[in-house]
């Protein structure tokens, strides 16, 4: 399905700055994470979304605090773009105490509910259930709140997919189902392991509405997304937006893409989102030079900060294993 | 174990299971029920066991569900993250397969995997058990599978009064749980007393003191035990019967004191024998008493194939009560 | 998706007097089963299907003996439809030895490879991904083998629905999905369960063709179904037919029907198929009052020997528990 | 078990399974192989361990699947009851949870449902295992529950040329079987016969002969008792090691024979000790051998919570040698 353009609600200047704002901040921790890994600081199996710091950034703009989001593996730019705090984000990836789940839950299920993120799933499909009972109790407690779930391409092709977005809409739930269309599920390129032209063409299936959307495209995210929210706020249901994006760095971080064509991946880089909105903004006198310089390099410290925090941060003790288990801790 | 000094009244499994549904939505705004056709609309239940709370509480707080369990779990999940304590109703637990990965990967790790951020005050409801001819596919016991299963705990209660008494336990636990409703055992009436309250979990309950040997048991197998002692005591065999009622965390203390005393178990259930859960309960024992037992720790339970149709079958795939009295037989000597 | 009514393939008048003993053999069996389970002579939850004749009726009279049915608890009137032997049909639902299944799976899973009744469970929606199994094994044996997934409108809102449909897709796999839409689920109403209009609505989604089809029209099924066989015939892939209908004994049978209305309940009644289309086919001069007495006659007698034959058939020994667990017996 | 009078070559566990594909689609051409990822396009799997099996035999025997377990594994059934040997690939253990509907309610049941007119000759290939942080949904080791599961055998090799010869006897063997592959065994090198056939599944292999104690284990933990060994050893304690390779059905004789002569054991698993596997072999070792122990059956598992991230936890949270040779010291007085 397509809503004209035309009566798309349009970002302020404002917000398109804070657009940016979220994405080179994922992008510079994305970067910093990367350069972690290589330099044997941080063991884990990564899994970066460079490239699709638009989706996270355009939606969560228009987020409150207390709106909820589930994501997924892939999903620090989502985490990142809810304005997550990076000091525990960086504790957690290290498996330090101080993470937001005391390095229990590792960069796949970091979790931080002051922000809003609430469930991050390392499997394929379920964070959208999850989603569905957050709205559910949105409803219960009488309250605006909106309930995202992030997931991607080939999850659509899953099981969990349909019947999250089939309830969602029996029960006219005030979720959001964003799937970040890179294009591929792990090696497997998208009309390898899906049916239909869009996954949007799924939407009529639920009697909900379904977008096709450029997802680096931070006006049309932006104005979709602002659709769904207000769809969601406005008591009238779910939403399912598939955002069109690519992912930069393959499935894992170190794969190696033979499953892609070398074309395809550099004509997808040589349109990075994030160097052209920036131009974009510097050009339409939204932002100076100076400006998203001095933006950057604050964000670069805060970086910073976060990796020496989370890398002088303790280990957990082994005493954790009995921990969080259940609410009362298990006798040793 | 006696009720005779309290005042009781007569109900079934399944009226009790119905009194603990009120009692806990009456108690806390924050419960919620919901599964397949669960609302007054749909019936209350293809049981009827939820019958009436809808029409009480009102349909956004006991919800009929698409048939999709993965959701039902799913959507369980999310609301108990939030505040809320849904009573998820997965109408027979074979039905459970198809929402393994909300129920493990999720429900029962989240608080962990969050390092005790998350809650998941979560109860699965589920009705299962061979008798009714239902079947392969219909009358499993799979409790083994949530009792090796970290962060969901598993109740298997027999009684009317431990229907309820548990139910309310679980609803009010702060962990997911998982209650298993056993269709021989949900219509037998049973002595509730008028103010049943939470009985606590983990916690097993003696139905039968005895002196020559522990029959270490739980949901239908209680009966089934209960119904040999008649032929044990002719053969002059006092035997002990232990409900366990909570699975997981299970009551060793009461077992081993029992077994202490009679210095011979065997744990009946109905589930599989092979690799289920009275292989833990019988590794515990040989492991905490040993030396002091006067005969190996056995075990029943259901043989290695599914529940057939055939009532013949059924019949001999369910354990009898004379399959206990011979078990018990072969170790007295 | 409507395929116009004009260009569907139109039933012989042999094929039609065919659909109509089809119909009548699973009318005339499922109310001798409902006879002799109101005489206790069977024990068994029983799902009847009454009111549903029409759908595989039209469908079978295109199928050969090799093409292959994955049906579901009420799918007796599949496997009738599909020339299932009564005897062994009516021994296995009695729990005997002469059983389809030796009376190890009883009324839900009966099964009967030489008719091409390779599955029948009793978990919605399962039918389907083994279904395609079947199809992807007529791929590789280069055979015209068409597979068909039975299963009801309610079974549309789980999981293995749509993963079926979209590797069925993927995988072009000769493979019909028939849903058998009679409005409720158990007793959930379609539209409290279902989030779209017609479930055929839901093959955009996957790429195929979907056709929402009067179940009770034996031309009209019978022409969109001869579509949907040439199509897998013909190596174009699966096809999505959701045929609307009706039962007549609820869910269960034996179980009270307060969850729909006296007047739809009435109306359907009213408008049962099997009556109306025998009227048609005599006065439209395809078959005569003496000759469909004849059949009916035929067909009670058959019915009749199957009911005797079942209860004087031994019941199983217990020894069958260490039997067809696997290939080798289990020793005692 | 020395195989140094035959004609080896030295491969790993991956390797090893992959020349069993290879092996295995060469000699019978109703052998699939399918799964995501799996073809050459898709880079012959995430792992690699298919890679060159579609360029080989086609993209018709040899297929990507789409994300979605329960039609891959509905599609294994179906081809399988067609007359096919499906080789089913769930790329990683926990995610066989979205399966189990089709996995037990189907693949394990149908031949028993239909009395016997349908088989299902299908191997499911899975890998799993702690030791790569990869945390709470990557690492569980589930065999516990298929062993649980009337219809199903389980095979969880460490050697390489276990890894060739179960495989092989997987995908010919008339039933489903599930398959475990370990990611601290898999990368393993071993020698490997060069004509290595089948390997009989249910076969103990004992790994190293002893005489004080008997170290019953399978998969990732047979090298953890391995490495466990010098320990021993200087502690003048001679362990004998039987690794039980399959363990549905497992190898009674061998087990019991073992303990008859060592008079006692030890079993380790990856697995939950709580419920898991263990408990089974443990419980059937104090029934069958009473009377005859120098101690009690003693079990080492997994801590019951979820695999955490933190490295210092995870290895915390595996069994480790110095954890096998204390609880061999505990017995042993
Ligand atoms: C149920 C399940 N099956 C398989 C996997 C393994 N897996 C992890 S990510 C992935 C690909 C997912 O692709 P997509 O949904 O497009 O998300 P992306 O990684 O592209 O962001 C797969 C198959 C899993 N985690 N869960
Ligand atoms: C996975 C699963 N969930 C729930 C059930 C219980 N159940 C049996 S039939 C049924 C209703 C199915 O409705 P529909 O698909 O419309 O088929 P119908 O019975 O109307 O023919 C339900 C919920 C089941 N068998 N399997
Ligand atoms: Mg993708
Ligand atoms: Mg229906």
């Amino acid at each position: 399905m397509q809503a004209e353009r035309s009566n798309l609600a349009k970002p302020s200047p404002e917000t398109l700055v804070d657009i940016y704002r979220r994405m080179i901040r994922i992008e510079r921790n994305d970067d910093a994470t990367r350069q972690q890994i290589k330099r044997g600081r941080l063991q884990m199996p990564y899994y970066s979304a460079r490239g699709q710091e638009v989706i996270p950034s355009a939606i969560s703009t228009q987020l409150n605090k207390d709106d909820v989001i589930c994501t997924i593996y892939r999903g620090i730019h989502d985490m990142v773009a809810k304005d997550m705090p990076l000091r525990p984000l960086w504790a957690e990836i290290a498996g330090r105490v101080d993470g937001t789940c005391k390095g229990k839950g590792g960069a796949m299920h970091l979790t931080h509910p002051e922000t809003g993120v609430m469930v991050t799933t390392g499997i394929v499909g379920s964070s959208m259930p999850i989603a569905n009972g957050f709205a559910w109790a949105a409803l219960l407690d009488n309250s605006k709140r909106v309930s995202i779930a992030y997931f991607g391409d080939g999850a659509s092709n899953i099981g969990a997919f349909h019947e999250a977005l089939n309830l969602a809409s029996v029960w006219k739930l005030p979720v959001i189902f964003v799937c970040q269309n890179n294009g591929f599920a792990e090696h497997t390129r998208y009309e390898n392991g899906t049916g239909c032209a869009n996954i949007a063409d799924r939407a009529i299936g639920y009697g909900m509405p379904g977008y096709t959307v450029d997802g680096n495209n931070p006006e049309e995210m932006y104005g979709y997304a602002h659709e769904a929210i207000r769809r969601a706020r406005d008591g009238e249901g779910p939403t399912l937006l598939e955002c069109k994006t690519f992912r930069f760095m393959g499935h894992v971080f170190g794969d190696d893409d033979s499953y892609m064509t070398k074309e395809e991946k550099a004509a997808a880089i040589a349109d990075d989102p994030l160097p052209k909105f920036r131009a974009r903004l510097i050009a339409d006198g939204i932002a100076t030079e100076e400006q998203l310089a001095e933006m950057q390099k604050a964000i670069e410290a805060e970086v910073e900060d976060a990796i020496e925090f989370a890398l002088a941060s303790p280990l957990p003790s082994i005493d954790e294993l009995r921990r969080d288990v259940f609410a009362t801790e298990i006798p040793a | 174990m006696s009720t005779d000094t309290i005042e009781t009244v007569k109900m079934t499994g399944q009226q009790a299971v119905s009194a603990a549904l009120f009692q806990a939505m009456e108690e806390d705004s924050k419960v919620l029920v919901f599964g397949e056709d669960v609302a007054d609309r749909e019936g209350g239940g293809v049981m009827g066991t939820t019958r009436g709370l809808s029409a009480k509480f009102g349909d956004m707080r006991v919800r009929s569900t698409p048939i999709a369990e993965q959701s039902i779990i799913g959507a369980a999940i999310g609301a108990a993250m939030a505040g809320y304590k849904p009573v998820a109703e997965i109408m027979l637990m074979n039905f459970i397969t198809v929402a393994m990965d909300m129920v493990f990967n999720h429900a029962a790790k989240l608080r962990f995997m969050s390092g005790g951020q998350s809650q998941v005050p979560l109860t699965i409801r589920t009705l299962t058990g061979a008798g009714w001819q239902t079947a392969g596919q219909h009358s499993d016991h799979l409790e083994g599978w949530f009792c090796h299963t970290a962060g969901i705990k598993v109740v298997a209660p027999c009684s009317a009064a431990d229907y309820k008494g548990l139910l309310l336990s679980c609803i009010q636990d702060p962990d997911p749980c998982l209650f298993i409703e056993n269709g021989r055992t949900l219509f037998v009436p049973g002595q509730v007393p008028i103010d049943q309250g939470p009985i606590p979990l983990g916690k097993a309950r003696i139905v039968q003191e005895g002196t020559d040997v522990t029959l270490v048991t739980y949901s239908s197998m209680t009966l089934t035990c209960q119904a040999a002692l008649a032929d044990l005591a002719k053969a002059g065999i006092s035997a002990e019967i232990v409900d366990l009622r909570t699975l997981s965390p299970w009551d060793k203390d009461t077992v081993l004191e029992s077994v202490s005393k009679t210095g011979r178990a065997v744990v009946v259930h109905e589930a599989l024998r092979a690799f289920g859960p009275g292989a833990e309960i019988a590794a515990t024992i040989q492991e905490e008493l040993f030396g002091k037992l006067k005969a190996p720790v056995k075990r029943l339970g259901g043989p290695y194939c599914a529940v057939p149709f055939a009532k013949v079958l059924e019949d001999a795939f369910l354990i009898q009560p004379a399959d206990v009295v011979a078990c018990v037989q072969s170790i007295m000597r």
